[in-house]
């Protein structure tokens, strides 16, 4: 195993990482401030694939379309807040985990109504195509704009908690609500807020894998189960840790399958459920 | 006198609304109708799932997302004991109860020393990773195939037959039902309720939480693998779908359903589940919006499941209330 | 009822059909086979005029995934199996009895839906099943069902090998050919290309694992001088292959062997494409590459190595140039607007080769249509199906082929090469 | 003879010193109260001998036992009974089957009848928890305290929240109990404290700032100052 190969796919591995972050940054972001564990996440994240994929076969405007879908999906997931979610907000987590998965279910459905039960995708821009050969290996640059997208998304996210009265607003929610319905903030409307931006996120996400990857209905049953591994290890509601966990879990399972292709997947588990054995509250978890 | 008095205060409600089902479960049989059977064996099956999941889950409240994996530990006991050891579906399905216990064990210890959600994760975790070691070990398993050619007729029992196979359920089935009733009116089942009232009050009362809830853990472990083990069985096929966490998350829903806090939710919500799934599955590919429409209306609109919804209804009309385990 | 001219005809070209894989037979295996070949000649005798099934109506079950992410393989098998029953229908129907077919999903429990479809819907066939899983399942109680089963899609060889050969489980047939083709055949087209080193990326299911199992062992029998330098295994559902492909990349291979398929399989050519996979490795096989929801999806993007693409899938609608090809390509388009998938025809065909054999058994008894299905020789659009008796195996022969883009609606393909059923098929007792 | 030996016991929140070395002897037959201010750190003492906290410096022994790392369930088995402040027993089950939990463990389940009828709460016994009155379910408390046969028992404010009948019986019971075993009691109501035991530990700030007969610590001028001089 040579170094170049190595490197290369770890750089693979921070592109991937990259897009499980973006994946999973509107669920941290909705569960730590709405307390909700969104199962519907990943089925959002593929309604912006398909809504991308439906604008720009129209438009051929790469921009607009993503603002469109990013839009459209963040407004499909505000919907959703105001008929259900916020109704199963004082119940036990396991009611709204099931409020979260029947969205999720009748999601997936509505897309194959929609969409057809097809593969769909768009190619990448031209001008993002090209790219650089490392060792015979094309890494493009819509892959560098995805790590860089995900970057520049962590940094706006931490700039916006900490840094803007909104943000702060949010924070003093996320800290403890009750207190700040005390103080004269507008929980509810925060929450819708907080919804609205998290699954327009997933829609963002969505939306700019769609040159990548290929789409099909349900596809986000898939996608589900590694955003939950991450948001887990990292400790559910820390968006810090879930960047750093999301780009190491990328790394690191893109390495092994470099070196151990036999047994990637089990590795990731195992290794997943020491970390929980042995810091149960995750590895950036508060409590 | 006495024991007239013990009698009494073991009949309630429950064991007549059980009886009553185990009587016309075997009524079925004499239908000599098969897909009737065949439901009526599948609603036992995932009843007695349902039944021991919520063990758990409504008596000792602990959320767990891995139970696939007990019901799978007794599908694939029950498939590679007789076809590599003994080649019997009874000595098969009771080989899995001493491997159940050695699961539900380990398991404890792994998960229990945490909180609920922690609990409810590392389950989670533990089945994905028996799951992926199912496909994994494919010279042992066959990997996501599975093993085939479960036998039916045996050394010891020949289940060939349809309805035998039936009666054979019917038993394991009325057997388990009526140990989880006696468990509930015992002491053990106070002790399991007390644990999901209030388990940090209980060392103070000179009670570990970890025994109590290695008990509750065991006797659930043990009650999903048989039926895991009975399903090995029914199908002649296992496959590692068992062990995956969605299947392992049906008995949770079906507990929901029926309504977790009583004693026969879980069936009730196992009878709902099998018949629903079956009936909405013709609408052909559009049953899964079907299911998830009626999950987020059950949440929005029946949360106590089926039972808590009659009991609200026989509180408006004052009708006495037979059903809650917690009288 | 009489037969018509055109059943006539189609009934002694299956028959000189039959004569010539008997006489490939005779010449490749055992003398005992040969005997079971000159029994199935008999099989395409018209018989007698007054011949009548004992109900107005045959009923079959169809089961396809038609939910989730593959639910576009079930909407195959259902658009084959309706063209059959429609043309069938209005010719008359098989001995004068109507078809009627009823849809299910199989990710539906498919156990539940099969017995169902038994002991509800009172069908008296079950065809279709795309999952391997499935069909082993619906396998395993097939005996308790005392329907017969034709598997039309799912791959694994433990179905007619293990089930059927093994256990004598006689209800089970299987109209599309398993595994085999991706692994056997696969190292057959792999022989005659001038690599060396090859690598393979193959789901991580046993689809995959058999694929890349037989396709090491044969091409090694085949070429001892080529080396498999790396394999990887990406499981089901994957989304995104660019951790695969770069390693894939940092091997010093050759060619490239998959049998992942449908909505991955497209991904991965994408992917393989925009990474340079395609100016590392001189040739590709791609075992499920001419699946029609690939073909429509990558189309004029369809990615050529330089020593080919090499595809293949269990029927290919160019192959054979027959004119009981061309026509059914003809009216399935017209049908619904597209080209037929794979499953398609092995669906359609399943029942054609039911209405032979009920045509032939004039019963409905299961065991006196399992007789007349076993060994049976039948002209179908994949070219002339033979069922072997011992695994209920239909033997016929689908070819790989180059993709080239010639302008027309989807890729085509160059360089067809057929390999004789008898070479890359397993044959009884399988070991 | 000894039957408490608390030895430096130092429990710390953060930065914030809750118990600061604590140390102090109860001898057998002894009943005590413990009493102070809001947040002189009496509760968190009693959890922390208990064990619903862990201690961050010192020991206890409990009948010549040192319990200082053994779980909450060992050292009820040992004899050391705990109540709470706000009733913490189980809603749903019924008051029999609260009672029954008790009797139980301790080998008393013949005795929940009679239990209930000295505490006169033997016509609640088989309504919920949740449907008898505050004053019962106090009641009920001390019901499973005595039930599990409790060399000493620790109430945290047994009269807390109470009417003034409840109050009454409930310190009736506990004159009655006084006889029997060694009490320790956490209470704000100065009657209640004078009435029912033999000596008096002050606490303020985490620490011990007077300890003796109730007449002496009535007469101390640093209680009366911080504590008596405030009521």
């Amino acid at each position: 195993m040579d170094l170049t190969s190595f490197l290369v796919q770890a750089l693979i591995g921070l592109y991937k990482g990259s897009l499980y972050w973006i994946l999973a940054l509107g669920l941290v972001l909705i569960f730590g401030v709405v307390r909700v564990i969104n199962f519907a996440h990943a089925a959002f994240y593929v309604t912006g694939s398909y809504l991308m994929y439906t604008f720009y076969t129209y438009t051929s405007n790469f921009i607009v379309s993503l603002i469109i879908a990013m839009i459209i999906t963040g407004a499909l997931g505000a919907i959703v807040e105001i008929t259900i979610i916020r109704r199963v907000y004082k119940l036990e987590t396991i009611y709204q985990l099931l409020a979260t998965f029947g969205v999720a279910l009748i999601a997936n459905e509505a897309q194959k109504l929609i969409w057809g039960k097809g593969v769909v995708y768009i190619s990448i821009p031209e001008t993002l195509s090209r790219g650089v050969n490392l060792g015979g290996i094309t890494i493009n640059y819509y892959m560098a704009l995805i790590v860089v997208t995900g970057l520049l998304l962590f940094i706006a996210t931490i700039v916006f908690m900490n840094y803007t009265i909104t943000g702060l607003r949010t924070r003093a929610v996320w800290r403890d609500p009750v207190m700040s319905e005390a103080l004269g903030i507008n929980t509810r409307l925060i929450y819708t807020l907080v919804f609205f931006t998290g699954t327009a996120l997933a829609g963002l996400g969505g939306a700019l894998t769609v040159p990548l990857i290929s789409v099909g209905p349900g596809l986000a049953d898939y996608l589900i189960v590694t955003a939950f591994i991450i948001v887990v290890i990292a400790g559910l509601g820390s968006i810090t840790g879930a960047y750093i966990v999301a780009i190491l879990v990328g790394v690191f399972s893109s390495i092994l399958v470099l070196i151990v292709p036999e047994l990637d997947i089990v590795i990731l588990y195992i290794i997943a459920a020491l970390i929980l054995l042995f810091r149960p509250h995750g590895l950036f978890g508060e409590r | 006198m006495y024991m007239l008095r013990r009698l009494r205060a073991l009949i309630d409600g429950n064991i007549i609304a059980l009886l009553l089902l185990i009587g016309l479960l075997g009524l079925i049989s004499f239908t000599g109708h098969r897909f009737y059977m065949y439901i009526a064996t599948l609603i036992m099956i995932f009843g007695i799932f349902a039944m021991g999941y919520n063990i758990l889950f409504g008596y000792a409240g602990l959320l767990s997302f891995g139970h696939g994996l007990f019901f799978g530990v007794g599908a694939y006991s029950v498939a590679l004991f007789t076809l590599n050891v003994y080649r019997d579906p009874l000595v098969g399905v009771l080989f899995s109860i001493p491997i159940a216990l050695l699961t539900s064990i380990i398991v404890g210890i792994l998960t229990l020393k945490h909180g609920r959600v922690y609990f409810a994760i590392l389950t989670l975790a533990l089945s994905m990773i028996f799951w992926s070691a199912l496909i994994k070990l494919r010279w042992l398993t066959g990997g996501s195939d599975g093993l085939v050619g479960i036998p039916k007729r045996g050394v010891l029992v020949d289940l060939s037959a349809p309805t035998v196979f039936y009666y054979f359920t019917l038993v394991f089935f009325a057997a388990i039902m009526l140990g989880l009733y006696m468990l509930n009116k015992s002491r053990y089942g106070l002790l399991l309720r007390a644990l999901g009232t209030n388990e940090d009050r209980l060392p103070f009362l000179g009670y570990s939480t970890f025994t109590l809830r290695m008990i509750a853990l065991t006797i659930s472990g043990v009650v999903s693998a048989l039926a895991g083990a009975l399903y090995a069985v029914f199908y002649s096929v296992v496959t590692p779908d068992v062990a995956y966490w969605t299947f392992g998350a049906e008995p949770l829903v079906m507990s929901l359903i029926g309504g977790s806090s009583y004693f026969l939710g879980p069936l009730v919500g196992a009878i709902i589940f099998v018949s629903l799934t079956t009936t909405v599955a013709r609408f052909a590919e559009y049953w899964m919006l079907l299911l998830g429409a009626a999950l987020i209306a059950m949440i929005l609109f029946f949360r106590g499941g089926l039972l808590g919804f009659l009991e609200s209804l026989a509180g408006r009309f004052k009708l006495g209330v037979y059903l809650r385990w917690r009288f | 009822m009489s037969v018509d001219r055109r059943d006539f005809i189609k009934i002694l070209g299956a028959g000189a059909a039959g004569l010539v894989v008997g006489a490939v037979l005779g010449w490749a295996t055992k003398p005992s086979e040969v005997q079971e070949i000159t029994r199935t000649v008999t099989v395409t005798t018209p018989g007698v005029v007054e011949r009548r099934l004992p109900k107005a109506t045959v009923k079959i079950g169809v089961l396809g995934i038609r939910s989730g992410l593959w639910s576009t393989y079930g909407e195959f098998i259902e658009q084959g199996a309706r063209l059959a029953t429609e043309e069938i229908n209005a010719r008359g129907g098989i001995l004068g009895s109507r078809v009627e077919l009823v849809f299910r999903d199989e990710q539906a429990d498919v156990v539940k839906q099969a017995r169902e479809l038994v002991d509800v819907e009172n069908v008296d066939f079950i065809v279709g099943i795309d999952s391997s899983g499935n069909a082993l399942r619906v396998g395993g109680i097939v005996d308790e069902l005392g329907k017969i089963v034709i598997v039309t899609h799912a791959a694994t060889h433990r179905l007619t090998e293990e089930l059927v050969f093994k256990e004598g489980k006689k209800l089970i047939f299987r109209s599309s050919v398993p595994v085999y083709q991706d692994g056997i055949l696969a190292a057959y087209i792999a022989k005659d290309l001038p690599v060396r080193k090859w690598a393979g990326i193959n789901g991580d299911y046993e689809f995959g694992r058999v694929s890349w199992e037989l396709f090491t062992k044969t091409l090694k029998t085949l070429r001892p001088d080529v080396e498999f330098v790396t394999a990887h295994w990406p499981k089901f559902g994957t989304e995104d292959f660019t951790p695969f492909i770069s390693a894939l990349l940092a091997s010093d291979a050759e060619a490239l062997h998959t049998s992942i398929w449908a909505i991955e399989l497209v991904t991965l050519q994408r992917q393989l494409t925009a990474m340079g996979g395609y100016k590392k490795f001189k040739a590709v096989i791609s075992t499920l590459g001419y699946s029609m929801d690939v073909v429509y999806a990558l189309g004029a993007g369809y990615p050529t190595a330089e020593l080919g693409t090499w595809v293949s899938a269990r029927y290919m609608w160019l192959y054979p140039p027959t004119k009981i090809n061309r026509e059914f390509v003809d009216r399935f388009k017209a049908r619904w607007g597209r080209l037929p998938a794979y499953s398609a025809e092995t669906t359609y065909s399943a029942i054609y080769m039911l209405k032979a054999a009920l045509e032939n058994a004039v019963s409905l008894d299961p065991d006196a249509v399992v007789k007349a299905l076993e060994g049976l020789v039948i002209l179908t659009p994949a070219g002339v199906r033979w069922i072997r008796p011992e695994d209920h195996q239909a033997v016929y022969e689908t070819p790989y082929g180059r993709i080239t883009h010639k302008g027309a609606e989807v890729p085509l393909l160059e360089d067809l090469k057929a390999v004789p059923a008898m070479l890359y098929y397993r044959h009884p007792p399988f070991t | 003879m000894e039957i408490l030996r608390v030895e430096n016991i130092t429990k710390r929140f953060g930065r914030f010193v809750a118990v600061d070395n604590v140390s102090f002897t109860i001898s057998k037959g002894e009943t005590v109260a413990i009493i102070g201010p809001n947040g002189a750190g009496k509760t968190t003492l009693v959890n922390v001998i208990t064990k619903k906290l862990e201690p961050d410096g010192g020991r206890v022994f409990f009948d010549g036992i040192d319990i200082t790392r053994l779980p909450p369930q060992k050292i009820s088995r040992l004899g050391l009974i705990r109540t709470f402040q706000v009733v913490n027993l189980f809603p749903v089950l019924k008051v029999r089957e609260n009672l029954a939990l008790a009797g139980l463990r301790a080998g008393t389940t013949g005795e929940v009848e009679s239990v209930a009828e000295i505490l006169g709460i033997k016509r609640y016994l088989d309504k919920r928890l949740v449907e008898v009155p505050l004053g019962v379910q106090k009641l009920v408390e001390l019901g499973i305290s005595l039930l599990l046969k409790p060399k000493m028992l620790i109430l945290d404010e047994p009269v807390a929240g109470l009417g003034a009948e409840d109050r009454f019986n409930m310190v009736k019971v506990l004159l009655e109990l006084k006889k029997s075993l060694n009490l320790i009691v956490i209470e704000h109501d100065m009657d209640v404290v004078f009435t029912l035991v033999d000596r008096i530990i002050v606490m303020d700030k985490g620490r011990i700032i007077a300890d003796g007969k109730p007449e002496n610590i009535r007469e101390n001028k640093l209680v009366k100052e911080i504590y008596l001089g405030g009521e």
